[in-house]
């Protein structure tokens, strides 16, 4: 499970950054989202791996750390997820805006080649 | 809990209640809007005052030399602390003096250039206040990204191609450093299993090797998060096109948010590789130190090939990040101390040069700054005709350009390092911390990147001048009958507020030096931070 | 999964029972939408999904937690209603779009829309014919 | 030994489910068109879904319903979105 | 009463779901009831076509049957897809000449035969009222028209209008 | 009291400037009489100040200014200072009395007299600082003031390139001084003046000696003008007559020579201070009185004959005999009376004549005797003529040229260089007089009828005069006590027995001194025409300092900088990217490269579901990124299947929540760029990328890049995976979460109450990023290929239109006849999912954020459904007022508790018994995350349905060609 996670990992950052390095102002977009999966699931990882195990507290009064999965983590992919989504937002906006004002959906604004 | 307790949270809450209430406004009322923000940023002012008392008045030798605040009273490490020492406060004042600067600035006409600009204003200097006083890594990220949306919708306010285009480019990278950011702390949480910064301080001495290579990559990372938002080269070739995009007071504020990244970075390496850290001391000193050079070369290049105020004006603001980031990398108290007199004097110079650039460019026909190149170029053979060559009679400037004028010349100097304000006692500090370590008769050898740093620093001084007083004499000396700029008081006010304060800075440079050796000299102590963080015990309590 | 060792046997055998129904059913249909030629007979596939797929894998669900918290657990049922009124309307929209699609570009093997104007009857011939349409002709305008 | 048989069973079922996927993957990639491509992506939020049950199952605890409820009651509003901006070029008009 | 409870069977479902989703009891009762008294108001905004239910004592009769047909023509969807094209099948377009206006009736027949495996909704035009489905296993068309005409236009027709 | 005198003589001159300001601009009168009165007030401070240095001592009084970097304001007189203190102020005095008559009356004095007097407290300032970084202080003030009083007359390029010469060369100048002071003060350990002096021997035997020495004489030549940085005292000459007589005679150029003067106990006598000053002196020398010849200007000639004669000075300094001292103090004095004096005539002269061109100035001496006759006095003495002080100062030079001190061929010529200069000042005084006052008038009169100036114009220039003869002849009675007391305040022990008297006998200096006189006549007499006709000095004339520098400055400050700019920095976004990308990986893989990363540890038992799970996962990421360019639909679905499976994720590794949360945001993402697609119309082909050799290029590397960063982010997380867990601080979470916290589900017990302080920074951008949005839309302009309506919409309207019995947009609404009503009533339904994803956050999966982007998609289903308009008919949603509240909720709740006096957001929690609710728990937390779904919910809508508008916007503004629309906007403010 843990090498599967880690390739995974591997291979969203990969694409991302590849799609970030681009030209087109869409590639960046879908560049940007793959990435930020990638690095939720880099942070989750950061809590080390543990299935059922999910920490949400059972009835009885005895809550062992060691039974739940690190919930730390989890809160911070949270809020990672929160930003990523406003920010790929105003990134897709900025880019129809400047695609208004430049007619052009490099980049730059301008073809660079 | 004292009141005076509670007050450390109060850069952060005012402006975020302020800003929230302002959406509330209704979009029509500019009067309403622009009073409540302003009232909001007078009162943080005031707050960052007493704090900075609060955190001076801690003598010297005692045992923890900074307030820690639990929010949600939760024990730390386990809650997100807000820390106050010196530096922290030193930030916040800079902060509210510069916001309120730049908002004076826009109540002549920006803050009604595009909806919601006072919320965004707001939201800003919230974002700051956290990022200045968070004692949690994670934390600070949160602050960072307040911080940069703000900045975002600042950048972008009154829209427009140049602005939008600069705006892709800066949002895009700094999206990327966030998650460079976040991968950064992840790791570093996986491997030391907390995210409060003295909690974390405190671990590092006992981490297993395995653990302390991870960690190393994870600050690493971490590391370039900052120096993208620090503008290192090469990472920070976004910053002159947008700031010269953003409006006069945007761009002025903006000024402090590259030092957002120079604190931390100041903040963090002598808290986490100081003295104390054993294997990790000093690490990534060197890499500071030569980008910061590297960044100085770059940006001196900059000014000088700069036509556009505005460009040089951002270049400006590169090279006062290259100094900072060089001079952490050098990391030693005395220097460390000159770099933060030298960080509040540029910080203040710069920004009132931004606001400064748009009353200028009123007073300028277009192609000026072409021309105050090429003239120079063949300045012998300048075609006089038109010119009253031999009259030899002064003429009259009139008023609003002579203090233009003035404020051009006040602050070219303030870039130039050089007498009677506060930008030469600032490189002086620096430089002379640089060459006696130990203080004045320190015999130690020097070594060499020190005086190629020594060099930059005098010469990218020089570039300064020789830049500025090519567009000044163009803008201030050539014209036969210089455009009247209309230029209102709420404008002109906060650049000379700003000015007058690099002079006080120069007349009281002994208190603030003092302050500053003592903000310097607690940062080479992290155990007082760390005490003040987790051992509870109160700042102000000599030691056992 | 500890707590299998506390379900019944008629449970725990009905469980897995269902559990591989619906997990079936899925799957059938999930080939079904790489076996079909045309979208209109692609467009079928997944419902089996969509009905006693998931049908079947609610009630496994429905059964495990009720024996297990001993006490009636029927909220899956919602799952089953919801799945069942809200994948109608994607389909229907689909369909629709394809069709539009397929008129605009000529396809002949697609009723015209003067047929549903005039009220009268046509039989659409097996139209294993237009297999695979020439991705040249992809259209994603964007 | 019954335990042993479910938990067997479910372990097929979720291979099983991801086949489905897989499966829709496929059209999600290969199309031929784009209405292919939003079919199979629908299909595989019913799948995924489905797989989100079993897990529940598989755990015995209740904590991964939501989910499952979500893709229920909102998943189609991506579906129906992409199918919209087909047919009208436009998603909300 | 109208205005209170602006629509009474949904704030009825409604809370049978909360009810569903919480528990059931007198606390989850009350503020399900609220919720759902709350979620039907903002629905009054939306003000769309009110059905009225008249006979709806035959709603569970269609539900079963609807059950029934679904899991046969699961069955023979599935055998299809297994058997693959071993076995010669035609698919093709229906047109059904429908009576039934009521748009909720509508959409409930559009549930059926979309939940209904080997037959999908295409098209329908509201001014003729003619429907355009789609059969994957077409054997004998008209047996398709009668089917769906009988079988559940009708019902609806009886619950619905 | 002394001490108080000192800081009256620095202080007052910024004073007056500062008053000056405040006069009104036609103020002649006044002005004069503030800074003549100004300038008394510090000579009468001066002499009275005399006692107290004439005994050998020294007024010194230090303010702390900056202690601990040993930077006081330390003021300090001793007879050296104040022999420069009385010069400046005297001549000061007499430039002001000048300047009265000089200036045009409508001349807008007050910046002059502030420039003016600001310049006499800066210099006053060198020659008084008792500390080495307060007399660089003042030093760059100098440059500053002699800066924009040449530049006064700026409406003339002559000034303003001038100005901008004198400032480049002199700060740069100035700061290497600086620097040079810093080294100082790190061999010394102080920058205090005495302290410095006393050290000599430390100095000069540090190291860091030749560092310190040619960074000061860097400082020192270009202030006072000394080959190679000669030139930019000639273009200062546009500067006002009285500008040049103080600055560029008496005073500015002198502080050079001054400071090498001051420190020449602590710097001079070795090797590296003779060869380098003997040589700069020498060549300034030689060259300066050249070049002076050739001048048909009189102020250029009187500019090269003042570079001369501090070259003199240099080189008697540079010789490192004390007598060699004596003689250069001495002719500074000398050099500046006459001097002075011979700029305010040049200045008369050119007021009267109309012209300061030698070859139109004839015979002036019948239109002006008695200035005529001060002139050839002065002329004489620059000349070195006895019986005049200038002879005087000469006459030593030469005796202490012959001298021989450190044996190299400098020292050899040095005797023939004085000479030689001397013989060519000769020449230049004899033209000067000659060209001038003598001969006939010339054929075409003056531009106008030149006569006397009024008496006291001439005052001053008569006055230096007379005091150049009576030094020439009475020197031991009148300079004599004074010149002692500043020689032995200089040289202290080691000061020379020296007589001032007019006759030494038969020495072989005098010899020179008449060689030198016969020779420079005899060389007028046979070359005067010839200097008179000369366009420019042969030789060295070709050689243009001033154009050398303009092409340097504009090569170094603009072309070099460029290039630089260009190499090292981009402005497009591509690079920075890759750079980023490259310093990440950079920084991940440098400490691992370093020393290893070990993947010991335990692995958990591998999932084939799992793993299958992600082969799904990657192909769809994978594909995506390939189809992101042309397929852009395509990507989008794929994207969606990648967020799918990471969902999916989340709950196998029991992150329900995190399953949650992602599911809704995708679905709103997916909607979201939905919704931009339509403004990103169809990729034209023509905008392929070129292929080729460089293409292939990039992406190879671009490839590569994505690789390794690939490989690097799999083995970090493999690596921290297998390792063992920290003891984290989140065991402390997950045992408080119930107790304390009040909450089962310990996320968002974490989320609203631990670490709250996050989620309501989290919020807030969320807001900030809904508000930015909705700002920028309110600008949009559609690019012109997207302002009409979908292809296919225009496609089903013109098939409706061809029907008759169809109205236009039938299709739409047939379209979403039944869907809409199973749309519509799916709205409900997502409140009460909302409401109980909200309610059960606390306990199970859920919480304010889920909530709230569900009611957002709820919304979004309805637009979907039926459109903005009709939509917005029926529901008034005003989410900017949504997100200020939220957030306000948010923050005051968590100011409640600090008005109950704990910490900010502290949460407070208890169960109540509710009539027929029975035991509830009631968290103040539940408030805050209500703040939260408020945000969430205004924010979400306003970021999609900001972007909606548009299309209503573009219908409106087509329909009134562009106007602006913002009204249907404005509902959402
Ligand atoms: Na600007
Ligand atoms: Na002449």
């Amino acid at each position: 499970m843990e090498l599967t996670l880690a390739l995974a990992i591997g291979v969203l950052t990969g694409s991302g950054v590849w799609l970030v390095l681009r030209p087109r102002t869409y590639q960046l977009v879908i560049g940007l989202s793959l990435l930020s999966y990638a690095v939720n699931l880099f942070i989750l990882s950061m809590g080390r791996l543990r299935g059922a195990a999910a920490p949400v507290l059972g009835a009885d009064g005895n809550w062992n750390p060691a039974d739940y999965a690190d919930p730390l983590p989890q809160a911070l992919v949270l809020t990672a997820i929160v930003i990523g989504f406003a920010t790929t937002a105003l990134l897709l906006v900025v880019l129809l805006v400047a695609r208004g004002l430049t007619r052009s959906d490099h980049v730059d604004g301008r073809e660079s080649r | 809990m004292a009141w005076s307790q509670h007050l450390i949270i109060v850069p952060i809450l005012l402006p975020m209640i302020a800003g929230a209430a302002l959406l509330l406004i209704d979009e029509t009322s500019h009067a309403l809007k622009a009073l409540v923000s302003l009232a909001s940023t007078i009162l943080l002012l005031v707050a960052g005052m007493v704090l900075m008392r609060m955190a001076a008045d801690v003598p010297d030798g005692s045992e923890a030399l900074s307030f820690s605040y639990a929010v949600a009273n939760w024990p730390a490490p386990f809650a997100i602390v807000l820390v106050l020492d010196r530096l922290s406060a030193l930030m916040l004042v800079l902060t509210a003096i510069l916001g309120l600067a730049a908002l004076t600035f826009s109540l002549a006409r920006w803050h009604r250039a595009g909806p919601h600009f006072h919320s965004l204003f707001q939201f800003l200097l919230m974002g700051l206040g956290g990022a200045f006083l968070t004692g949690d890594l994670f934390n600070l990220f949160v602050f960072f990204e307040v911080t940069l949306a703000a900045s975002y919708g600042l950048l972008l306010h009154g829209s427009g191609v140049f602005r939008v285009r600069s705006g892709l480019h800066y949002i895009s990278i700094n999206l990327a450093a966030s998650l460079l950011f976040l991968v950064g702390v992840s790791l570093i949480y996986g491997v030391t299993g907390t995210l409060n910064m003295a909690d974390l301080a405190d671990r590092l001495p006992g981490l297993a090797d395995d653990d302390r290579v991870l960690f190393q990559a994870g600050a690493a990372i971490l590391g370039i998060a900052f120096l993208v938002k620090a503008a290192m080269w090469p990472l920070g070739f976004w910053l002159t096109p947008a700031y010269m995009a953003a409006a006069a007071p945007v761009g002025a504020i903006f000024v402090i948010l590259t030092k957002v990244g120079v604190y931390v970075l100041l903040r963090l390496t002598l808290l986490l590789f100081g003295s104390p850290a054993g294997e990790l001391t000093g690490f990534g000193g060197v890499a500071l130190l030569w980008g910061g050079i590297a960044t100085i070369v770059f940006a001196t290049a900059g000014v000088l090939a700069s036509q556009a105020l505005g460009r040089l004006a951002g270049y400006s603001v590169l090279i006062s990040a290259g100094t900072l980031l060089a001079a952490v990398g050098m990391g030693d108290a005395s220097v460390v101390s000159g770099a933060l007199f030298y960080l509040v004097s540029s910080t203040l110079s710069t920004a009132a040069l931004f606001l400064l650039i748009e009353l200028v460019e009123r007073a300028r026909e277009p192609g000026a700054d072409l021309l105050a190149v090429t003239m120079e170029a063949y300045g012998e053979e300048g075609e006089e005709s038109e010119e009253r060559e031999d009259e030899e009679v002064g003429v009259v400037m009139p008023g609003a350009l002579a203090v233009l004028g003035v404020a051009f010349g006040c602050i070219a100097l303030l870039l130039a390092g050089m007498p009677p304000l506060s930008g030469f006692v600032a490189k002086f500090a620096m430089l002379t911390g640089m060459l006696n370590l130990d203080g004045m008769g320190d015999p130690s050898e020097i070594p060499g990147r020190t005086w190629l740093l020594v060099a930059l620093v005098i010469l990218s001084g020089l570039a300064a001048l020789i830049a500025m007083m090519r567009t000044g004499i163009r803008t201030f000396w050539a014209p036969l009958q210089p455009v009247l700029p209309r230029v209102l008081v709420v404008e002109v006010a906060p650049i000379l507020v700003l000015i007058g304060l690099c002079l006080a800075m120069t007349v009281g440079a002994g208190t603030i030096v003092s302050y500053t050796d003592a903000t310097a000299r607690s940062l080479h102590d992290p155990a007082s931070y760390i005490r003040g963080v987790l051992g509870g015990s109160a700042p102000g309590q000599a030691p056992p | 999964m500890t707590h299998a060792a506390d379900l019944p046997a008629w449970a725990a055998l009905l469980t897995a029972f269902l559990v591989l129904v619906g997990a079936g059913l899925a799957l059938l249909g999930a080939i079904g939408t790489l076996r079909f030629a045309s979208f209109y007979e692609r467009v079928h596939a997944p419902t089996l999904g969509t009905s006693w797929g998931t049908g079947a894998i609610v009630l496994a669900s429905i059964v495990c937690f009720s024996v297990l918290g001993s006490r009636l657990v029927v909220h899956e049922i919602l799952i089953g209603v919801f799945v069942t009124i809200t994948t109608p309307v994607t389909l229907m929209l689909l369909a629709r779009a394809a069709l539009y699609r397929d008129r605009t570009e000529g396809e002949e093997d697609v009723p015209s829309r003067s047929l549903l104007r005039r009220p009268t009857v046509n039989v659409g011939l097996d139209d294993d014919r237009d297999a695979e349409a020439p991705s040249s002709r992809d259209e994603d305008r964007a | 030994m019954t335990a042993v048989i479910l938990t067997w069973s479910v372990t097929i079922a979720q291979l099983m489910l991801v086949a489905a996927m897989g499966c829709n993957a496929y059209r999600l990639i290969r199309g031929p068109r784009a209405q292919d491509r939003v079919l199979c992506l629908d299909a595989m939020y019913v799948s995924a879904m489905l797989l989100v049950l079993t897990v529940g199952i598989r755990t015995g605890s209740a904590v991964y319903f939501e989910a499952a409820l979500i893709i229920a009651v909102l998943g189609f509003v991506s579906s129906i979105a992409l199918a919209k901006f087909l047919m009208r070029g436009e998603v909300i008009e | 009463m109208n205005r209170i409870f602006p629509y009474p069977v949904l704030t009825a479902a409604l809370l049978v779901m909360w009810m569903l989703l919480t528990s059931f009891s007198a606390g989850q009762f009350l503020l399900g009831g609220c919720i759902a008294l709350a979620a039907s108001h903002a629905m009054t905004a939306l003000q769309p076509s009110k059905p009225r239910l008249r006979r709806w004592q035959l709603i569970p009769w269609l539900v079963g049957i609807v059950l029934l047909d679904i899991l046969r023509s699961n069955i023979a969807v599935a055998s299809i897809i297994v058997h693959g094209r071993r076995r010669e099948r035609v698919s093709g377009f229906v047109t059904i000449p429908l009576d039934l206006r009521d748009r909720t009736g509508l959409a409930v027949l559009a549930c059926i035969i979309t939940s209904t495996p080997g037959t999908a909704w295409i098209e329908y035009d509201h001014d003729t009222g003619v429907l355009l489905i789609h059969v994957l296993d077409l054997v004998e068309e008209d047996e398709w028209v009668a089917l769906i005409k009988t079988r559940y236009e009708a019902q609806l027709m009886e619950i619905f209008e | 009291m002394e001490f108080y005198a000192l800081l009256l003589i620095i202080g007052l001159p910024f004073l007056a400037g500062m008053t000056a300001v405040l006069l009104p601009s036609d103020s002649r009168a006044p002005a004069t009489w503030l800074a003549g009165l100004t300038t008394a007030a510090c000579l009468a401070s001066t002499i009275w100040l005399y006692p107290a240095v004439s005994s050998g001592g020294a007024v010194r009084h230090r303010i702390e200014w900056v202690p601990s970097l040993g930077l006081d304001f330390t003021l300090r007189m001793d007879g050296f200072a104040w022999i420069f203190t009385f010069l400046i102020t005297g001549i000061g005095l007499l430039v002001v009395i000048y300047t009265r008559y000089y200036i045009s009356p409508e001349d807008p004095v007050r910046r002059f007299y502030l420039f003016f007097l600001g310049f006499m407290g800066s210099m006053l300032g060198v020659v008084l600082s008792g500390n080495l970084i307060l007399l660089v202080v003042f030093w760059e003030l100098t440059s500053i003031f002699s800066f924009l009083l040449i530049g006064y007359w700026h409406h003339n390029q002559a000034a303003r390139d001038g100005a901008r010469m004198a400032l480049t060369i002199t700060a740069m100048g100035g700061l290497a001084l600086l620097a040079g002071v810093l080294v100082v003060g790190h061999i010394v350990g102080s920058y205090d003046l005495e302290v410095v002096l006393a050290s000599g021997d430390t100095i000069r035997d540090h190291p860091l000696y030749v560092t310190a020495l040619l960074l000061i004489l860097l400082g020192a030549l270009t202030k006072s003008a000394q080959f190679p940085f000669h030139f930019w005292l000639p273009n200062a000459m546009a500067a006002p007559t009285p500008v040049s007589a103080f600055l560029h005679s008496a005073t500015l150029v002198k502080a050079g020579v001054f400071l090498l003067a001051r420190l020449w106990p602590v710097l001079s006598g070795t090797p590296e201070w003779f060869t380098i000053l003997g040589l700069a002196g020498m060549a300034s020398l030689v060259l300066g009185a050249y070049l002076a010849m050739f001048q048909q200007d009189l102020k250029g000639l009187l500019a090269y004959s003042t570079i001369s004669h501090l070259g003199l000075i240099t080189l008697l300094l540079s010789l490192g005999s004390p007598l060699a001292a004596v003689a250069a103090i001495f002719h500074m004095l000398n050099h500046a009376t006459f001097k002075a004096s011979l700029f305010m005539a040049a200045g008369i002269i050119d007021h009267e004549a109309g012209t300061r061109d030698l070859r139109r100035l004839s015979g002036l001496f019948r239109y002006m005797p008695i200035t005529g006759t001060l002139v050839m006095v002065a002329s004489a003495a620059m000349a070195g003529v006895p019986l005049l002080n200038g002879f005087l100062s000469k006459e030593m030079f030469f005796a202490e040229a012959i001298e021989t001190h450190a044996d190299s061929w400098v020292d050899t010529i040095a005797p023939y260089a004085a000479v030689l200069g001397s013989a060519l000042a000769v020449t230049y005084s004899i033209r000067l007089i000659h060209s001038i006052f003598l001969g006939a008038p010339p054929p075409e009169s003056f531009p106008r009828e030149p006569h006397e100036p009024p008496f006291w114009m001439r005052f001053p220039v008569g006055f230096l005069v007379i005091a150049c003869l009576v030094v020439g002849i009475f020197p031991g009675l009148t300079i004599g006590p004074f010149l002692h007391v500043a020689v032995s305040s200089v040289l202290g022990a080691e000061t020379p027995e020296y007589s001032l008297a007019v006759w030494h006998g038969f020495t072989l200096a005098l010899g020179m001194s008449v060689i030198a006189l016969i020779a420079g006549t005899l060389l007028y007499l046979v070359a005067g025409d010839y200097l008179e006709r000369s366009e420019s000095a042969p030789i060295f004339g070709r050689i243009q300092g001033q154009r050398l520098f303009e092409r340097a400055t504009v090569a170094v400050s603009w072309r070099w900088a460029r290039l630089i700019e260009e190499v090292l920095g981009t402005r497009r976004l591509q690079p920075q990217m890759r750079l980023l990308v490259a310093a990440a990986i950079a920084a991940g893989a440098i400490p691992v490269v370093a020393s290893g990363l070990g993947f010991a540890g335990s692995v958990g038992e591998f999932d084939f579901a799992f793993a299958g799970l992600w082969c799904v996962g990657m192909v769809c990421a994978v594909a995506a990124a390939h189809q992101a360019k042309f397929h852009r639909l395509a990507a989008l679905a794929l994207l969606g299947g990648t967020g799918l499976v990471t969902c999916v994720t989340f709950v196998w590794l029991s992150a329900p929540d995190l399953a949650a949360t992602q599911l809704v945001v995708e679905i709103v993402t997916t909607v979201l760029i939905l919704l931009g697609l339509r403004w990103l119309p169809k990729r034209s082909e023509s905008l392929v990328d070129p292929e080729g050799l460089a293409a292939r290029m990039r992406r190879l590397r671009d490839l590569s890049l994505a690789v390794v960063a690939g490989v690097g982010m799999t083995a970090l997380s493999y690596a921290v995976l297998v390792s063992a867990a920290p003891e984290s601080i989140a065991d402390f979470f997950v045992e408080k979460a119930y107790s304390e916290g009040g909450g089962r589900n310990v996320v968002n017990v974490i989320l609203v109450d631990f670490r709250g302080f996050d989620t309501m920074g989290e919020i807030t951008v969320l807001g900030i990023v809904a508000v930015t949005i909705f700002a920028l839309l309110r600008r949009f302009r559609p690019a012109p290929d997207t302002i009409e309506r979908p292809e296919q919409q225009r496609i089903q309207r013109s098939y409706d239109e061809a029907d008759p019995d169809r109205e236009a947009g039938a299709t739409a609404a047939e379209y979403l006849y039944v869907p809409s009503v199973i749309m519509q009533w799916m709205f409900p339904v997502v409140i009460v999912l909302a409401a109980y994803l909200f309610l059960r956050g606390h306990d199970a999966p859920g919480g304010g954020f889920v909530a709230g982007v569900a009611m957002a998609a709820g919304f979004i289903l309805q637009y979907m459904a039926a459109g903005t308009i009709w939509v917005e008919d029926r529901l008034r949603i005003l989410p900017v007022l949504w997100i200020g509240g939220g957030l306000l909720i948010a923050a005051l709740c968590g100011t409640a508790s600090v008005l109950l006096g704990d910490p900010f957001l502290t949460s407070y929690f208890r169960y109540v018994d509710l009539p027929i609710l029975g035991k509830m728990p009631l968290a103040s937390a539940t408030v805050f995350d209500l703040g939260v779904f408020t945000l969430v919910v205004g924010a979400t809508v306003l970021i999609l349905i900001a972007i909606a508008h548009q299309s209503i916007r573009r219908l409106r503004a087509a329909r009134l060609e562009g106007g602006r629309q913002v009204e249907e906007q404005q509902q959402w403010s």
